[in-house]
C-alpha cells in the first residue's frame, strides 16, 4: 500500500492540530471535521480543508461516525485518524471504516473490542501471562455481587467504567456504605461520556505508582516499546503532569514492563501504536491495567526523549510501511516533562473554567515544545475536554528538564480564564516532586498545602490591578474613581458589595 | 484615588498617585514606586526598585483576575471605607455560591434547611463532560436553593446561600 | 570559583532573552539593560531586574561601557553575558569588566583584541597553519595600496571592516571603478556599526560556501568543537539560513576543518564558546574567514543536533567550571535548521519594515523551536537590528527537518510589519536547496525568481480583503462603501489615487 | 459592494455579496463562496468549496496587507471604476519613491534630471544600523529630488519623483 494522498482527522482541539501537523510534514492533505461550536476552532483554521459534523454536543457531532464516514468519502479521504477520545477507541467506528474501505489509523476493529471492553483485556493479559490488578474479570451490575467482590477485595476499590478512559466513570469506593452511590455516579458518567454504562470492580492500592509503556507495531510482525512514562501525578484520576524516564523505574523494571508489554502485544497481534498502563506497587510489582489502543495525550514526552515521531510512524504503519528501526536501535535520551494546561481552577479543586481567551504567550527558547489548540481570541466551547495546551520540556537529565519546565510556566500565559499553570508552579517546587519520589497521593496531598502568594507578590498585584483601575478611570483625579462616568468601575462595586451581602 | 483591595481574605486600603510618568501606590502600610507600562493585550510590566515583573490583567467582575509568574491571583476592588469601619465581611454573613461555569445540575446533596462544612460538596454540576462538586463556601446552613436537578444554568447564576 | 548569583546581560532582543532563560534554568538572578526606546522590550520585562542605561541610539546606551558596568554595580551583579553584536567582542569592554572585578563571560580581553581585529586573526590563523582567504594581513587605508592589493588577487575582492562582524562594513568590489566608493560606503557603514572605519582586501571567491565551526573551552585546557553549521544562505553577506549538518560536508572535510579549529583554539588559548568561521571553494578546500569570539545568531542549530546548551555552558565555564564532556560524547543527532525572521521586505530587497506588531502566531508541535523576542502590540524600534524572532527546526534527518520548517513557516504569522517569513517560503521550496546543492550565490540567483503567488490564492487574498473592508463599513448595502460615514475607507481611497498620480 | 482591487500590475473588478452568513464574492469572472469568520486579532478563516484558508489582514494605507500559509499579499482598494475606463495606472504616470521606514538620507546616487533604470539605486538611506540602496521604481528621468543628504525623514516621506 503506498502513502495517503488525503487524511480526514476525526477530532478537535490540540489532538486534532497535532495529526494536521503531521500530515502536513508527510505531504498528506488534511481534512477537519467540526461542529457548530468549532466553526472558529483551531483545527479547522489549519487543515487544508474542512467539513461541519453536526451541532455542538458531542454526540450530534463528534460522535457521529454516519457523519464522519460521509465526511471522508465526500472528501475522498482515504484514511482516518481518531486522535484519543470520541470515536478512538470505538470498535464500531474501525469497523464502519473498514466497511467503507476507508483506512482506520489504529489496530485491527478486533483488537479495539478486545482491549477496549477493560475486563476482555484483563482476561487476555492473564491469558498472556501479564499481571493484572486483583478485581473482576467481567462487568458487575448486581449491587449485591458488588458488595461481595468488594468485600473479597478489601476497602477501598475501584469502580470503573469497562469502556473508555481518561478517569471519567471512575470512583474510589472507601466503604461499603458509599458503594451504591458511587455506583450510580460512576454508572452516569460513563454513559454520558462512552454511551455505555458497564463498570467493572478493581483493588484499590495505596498511594500505586500509575506507569505505562508505549509501543509501537506494523502489519508485518514488528513490534517495539518505546520505554516508559511516569503518570502519577492526577487529578479526578486524570493525568495532568507526565514524565519519562519514571524516576521510580529501575532498568530491571523497565525491563520486565518492556517484557511484558510485547508479550500481550504479541498475544493480540498488535497494530499500530498503544499504550499499555500498569499500577506499580511500592515494591516495584507491576499490574496491568488496561490497554489504550489509540495516541496517548502524552505521546509527546516519549517523542522527545526518543527522538522519534510517533504520530508520523502511525501513519505510516497504517499504509503498510515496516517499522524502520528495531529494539536496540531505541534509546531514552535526556529527560522530558509534560505538563498540562486546562481551563481548571486549581485553587477550586480544578472547577472547570470555561471563558473567552483574550490572549495567549507560548514559552519559547531551548528544549521547550508546545502543543496547543486554542489562540488570542477563542473562546472555549463548554461541550468539549477543556485541554487548552500541554508544554513539554527536555533536558540532559531530570533536573535541568525541571528547570526548563519552571521557566516555561512562568513565561507561558493565558489571559482570560483559570488554568492549570499554577498548580503546576507549585508542583514544580514541591520537595517530592523535585525529589523524584512520588506516587499517585501527590495532588491530593498538595490540596492540604493552600497556594499561597508571598506578601510581596500580593502586594505587587493588589498595586498592579490598582494602577490598571485608576489608569481605567481616564484621570489622575482620586475623586473621579467610581463616578457615574466610568460604568465598568461602578459595575464592579456593585458586583463586589453584592458578593458580601 | 483610594480604594479598597481584598484577596481572599485579606483586605487592604490602597491609595494610587500618579506622580510624573511613575505611580506611587500604597499598600496599606507599605508604599511602591512603580514604574508601569501597558505593552498591551493584558500585559503590564512593572518595575518596583529595579526589579521587573511582568503580570497579566483581566476585568473581571468586582476587580481584576491577575497572572504573574507561575501563579493569579484574584483582586477585587471596592471603594474606600472611612477610618475606623471594618470592611463588610466576616464569618457573620451569609455566602452565596453561583455556578463558576455554564452547565446542567445533575444533583443537589444538601437540600434546603441541611447543615454544611466548609468546603463540603453541596451540588453536582456537570460540564465540560465532567461531573463537578461544588463546594460549601463556609459552614452554616444551607439556607436557600435555587435550582433543581436537570435544571441548566449560566455562569454566574444563584445555586444555594449557606447562612 | 562557584556558580553566580547574578548575571547582568548586555544586549537586547532575542539574544538577551535567550540568556535570561539559560539564567533562570540555572537558577541566577537576570538584570536586563535597557535604551530608553526599550522600555517595552521583551527582555526587559522577562528579566528578574532592570536598568536604564540611556537614549535610543546605541552609541549612547548599548555601547556605553560605563554605564553598562554602572549598571552591574548597581545591582551587585558578579558576571555579564554580552550576547551577540554590540559589545560581544568589544576588548575595552572584556578589560573594563576585568578591571572591575565583574566577569565578563567570554574569553579574556586579550584573546577578544587579537581575533577581534580581523586582520591580526589572520596572522594568527597563518602562524597556526590554518589556510587563510588570499589577501592583506594588515588593514588598509590608502587608495592606491587598496588598488595595488586589488590588482594582485584579481577582481572581485571584499572589503571588510577590520572589526566588527554581521555583514556590516562589507562590500564586494568588482571593477577599479566602483573600488573608491565601496571604499567609502565600506567605511563609513564600519564606522557607524562599531566605531572603528579599518578595512582590509580580500580574494573573493565565486559562489563559496560559508561554513563555521563551534568550538568550546574551559579555563584548564579541555577544549571541543562541535561540528559544522553551514551558513551559506546570505542577503547583504549576512546570514538568514543556517543548517547542521552541512549537505555539502563530507566526513573528511568535517574532521579536518574540526582539527583545524582546535589547533587555533590551542595556539590562541582560547576560552569559553566561539565560532570559526571558514569559505569552502566548490573543491571543498577551507580557508579560515575569521574568528567570532562569542556566541552567534545561530547557536540553536547546533544545540539541536548535539542536545548541548551552549548559553548554559558559556556560564558554567565562565565561573571556572570544566567542560562535562570530551570530544568523543559528541555526535551529530539529526538535522537543524534555522530560519531568521526579519522585519524586513524579501520583495523590496530586503529593507527594513520596522513598525508595531499587531498579532503574533508562534509555530509548535515536535521538532520546533522558536527563540522569539517580539509579542503581539510590540513596536519595532528603528534603531536596532531588525531580528524578530529565529524558528528552529529539528528532524531525524534533513529531509524532514525541512518538511518541519515549511509547515512552522506557515504556521508563524506576524502581523503589522512585512518580515522575511515569505522568502524562507520560497527558499524551501527552492529546488536548489531542496537538494542541498547550494553555496552563497543563492539568494541573488532566487532574486531573479519572482515571488509569484498563483493565481487561486491572489483570488482568494483579494476576497478576504474585500469581505474585511465590506464588514469594516458595517452594512451590506453597496452604495455605502466610500460614503462619508467610512473615514477609514476614504481615507484609503484618496491615498490610493494619489499613488497612482 | 462593488470595488476596485490592485495586487502589484493585477486590477481586477471585485463585487461582495452577502447572502445569509456567507458571502459571494466576484473577483473578475471567478465567483467564491465564502464562509468567513473573524477569529480577532487580525486573523481570519475563510472556507471556499471545503476548502480552509487562515489568512491575517491589517490594514494600511490604500487597502490591506494580508498574510497566507507563507506568503503576503498587498491589496489595494479603490472605487470601482465605470465599465469601459482603464485603470489609472501604467507605465505613462510619474512613479513616486517614498521612504519605506523612518531614517537618515546618507547620499542620493541619481541627482534630479539625471535618468535611471527600474530597480537602479537612487538614495542610499540609513536606517536599522543598515545603509539600504532605495531603488528607481521604474525606468525614466528623476523629475524631482525632494530630500538632501543628512536629512532625517519620516515614514511615507516623498524622496523622489520619475517620470
Amino acid at each position: 500500500m503506498s502513502a495517503f494522498r488525503k487524511i480526514l482527522v476525526a477530532n478537535r482541539g490540540e489532538i486534532a492540530v497535532r495529526v494536521i501537523r503531521a500530515c502536513r510534514e508527510l505531504g498528506i492533505a488534511s481534512v477537519a471535521v467540526y461542529s457548530e461550536a468549532d466553526r472558529g476552532a483551531l483545527h479547522v483554521t489549519m487543515a487544508d480543508e474542512a467539513r461541519p459534523i453536526g451541532p455542538a454536543p458531542s454526540r450530534e457531532s463528534y460522535l457521529r461516525i454516519d457523519r464522519i464516514l460521509d465526511a471522508a468519502r465526500g472528501t475522498a479521504a482515504e484514511a482516518i485518524h481518531p486522535g484519543y477520545g470520541f470515536l478512538a477507541e470505538n470498535a464500531a467506528f474501525a469497523r464502519a471504516c473498514e466497511d467503507a474501505g476507508i483506512v482506520f489509523i489504529g489496530p485491527r476493529s478486533e483488537t479495539i473490542a478486545l482491549m477496549g471492553e477493560k475486563t476482555s483485556a484483563r482476561r487476555v493479559a492473564v491469558e498472556a501471562g501479564v499481571p493484572v490488578v486483583p478485581g473482576t474479570l467481567e462487568p458487575v451490575a448486581d449491587i449485591d455481587q458488588i458488595h461481595r467482590e468488594a468485600e473479597r477485595l478489601g476497602f477501598p476499590v475501584m469502580l470503573k467504567a469497562a469502556v473508555g478512559g481518561g478517569g471519567k466513570g471512575m470512583r474510589l469506593v472507601t466503604s461499603p456504605s458509599d458503594l451504591e452511590t458511587s455506583l450510580a455516579r460512576a454508572r452516569s458518567e460513563a454513559g454520558s461520556a462512552f454511551g455505555d454504562e458497564r463498570v467493572y470492580i478493581e483493588k484499590a492500592f495505596a498511594g500505586p505508582h500509575h506507569i505505562e509503556i508505549q509501543v509501537l507495531a506494523d502489519h508485518h510482525g514488528n513490534a517495539v516499546h518505546l520505554f516508559e512514562r511516569e503518570c502519577s501525578v492526577q487529578r479526578r484520576h486524570q493525568k495532568v503532569v507526565e514524565e519519562s524516564p519514571s524516576p521510580f523505574v529501575t532498568p530491571e523494571l523497565r525491563s520486565l514492563m518492556g517484557d511484558l508489554a510485547m508479550a500481550l502485544v504479541r498475544k493480540v497481534g498488535y497494530r499500530n501504536a498503544g499504550t499499555l498502563e500498569f499500577l506499580v506497587d511500592a515494591d516495584r510489582h507491576p499490574f496491568f491495567l488496561e490497554m489504550n489502543t489509540r495516541l496517548q495525550v502524552e505521546h509527546p514526552v516519549t517523542e522527545m526523549v526518543t527522538g522519534i515521531d510517533l504520530v508520523k510512524l502511525q501513519v505510516r504503519i497504517a499504509a503498510g510501511e515496516r517499522l524502520p528501526f528495531v529494539q536496540d536501535d531505541l534509546r531514552q535520551r535526556g529527560h522530558a516533562i509534560e505538563c498540562r494546561v486546562y481551563a481548571e481552577d486549581p485553587d477550586r479543586g480544578f472547577l472547570p473554567s470555561p471563558g473567552r481567551i483574550s490572549a495567549v504567550r507560548i514559552p519559547g527558547g531551548p528544549g521547550i515544545r508546545t502543543d496547543s489548540g486554542v489562540y488570542a481570541g477563542y473562546e472555549i466551547p463548554i461541550h468539549y475536554d477543556p485541554l487548552l495546551s500541554k508544554v513539554i520540556a527536555h533536558g540532559e537529565d531530570r533536573e535541568s528538564a525541571m528547570a526548563r519546565m519552571r521557566r516555561a510556566v512562568a513565561e507561558h500565559r493565558i489571559v482570560g480564564v483559570a488554568t492549570t499553570l499554577p498548580f503546576h508552579e507549585r508542583l514544580l517546587r514541591h520537595d517530592a516532586f523535585m525529589a523524584g519520589n512520588y506516587d499517585t497521593s501527590l495532588v491530593e496531598r498538595m490540596a492540604d498545602d493552600p497556594s499561597a502568594v508571598d506578601e510581596p507578590r500580593l502586594d505587587l498585584a493588589i498595586a498592579a490591578a490598582a494602577i490598571a483601575s485608576f489608569r481605567a478611570c481616564g484621570r489622575p483625579n482620586p475623586k473621579a474613581a467610581g463616578s457615574p462616568q466610568s460604568p465598568w468601575w461602578q459595575a464592579g462595586v456593585a458586583e463586589a458589595q453584592r458578593g458580601r451581602e | 484615588m483610594i480604594v479598597e483591595a481584598r484577596v481572599g481574605d485579606r483586605v487592604s486600603r490602597v491609595e494610587v498617585r500618579a506622580v510624573g510618568d511613575r505611580y506611587l501606590v500604597s499598600v496599606d502600610d507599605r508604599t511602591l514606586d512603580v514604574d508601569f507600562i501597558d505593552c498591551g493585550d493584558g500585559f503590564l510590566s512593572l518595575m518596583v526598585d529595579g526589579e521587573s515583573h511582568d503580570v497579566t490583567v483581566e476585568r473581571r467582575s468586582g476587580g481584576f483576575a491577575l497572572t504573574l509568574r507561575g501563579s493569579r491571583v484574584i483582586v477585587d476592588l471596592g471603594p474606600s471605607l472611612p477610618a475606623g469601619v471594618a470592611p463588610r465581611h466576616g464569618s457573620g454573613s451569609a455566602a452565596r455560591l453561583v455556578a463558576p461555569m455554564p452547565g446542567k445540575i445533575v444533583r443537589i446533596l444538601v437540600p434546603a434547611g441541611g447543615s454544611v462544612e466548609a468546603a463540603q460538596g453541596v451540588v453536582v454540576m456537570e460540564a465540560m463532560k465532567m461531573e463537578n462538586e461544588l463546594r460549601a463556601p463556609r459552614t452554616g446552613t444551607v439556607r436557600e436553593v435555587h435550582v433543581q436537578e436537570g435544571q441548566t444554568v449560566e455562569t454566574g447564576a444563584l445555586l444555594v446561600v449557606v447562612e
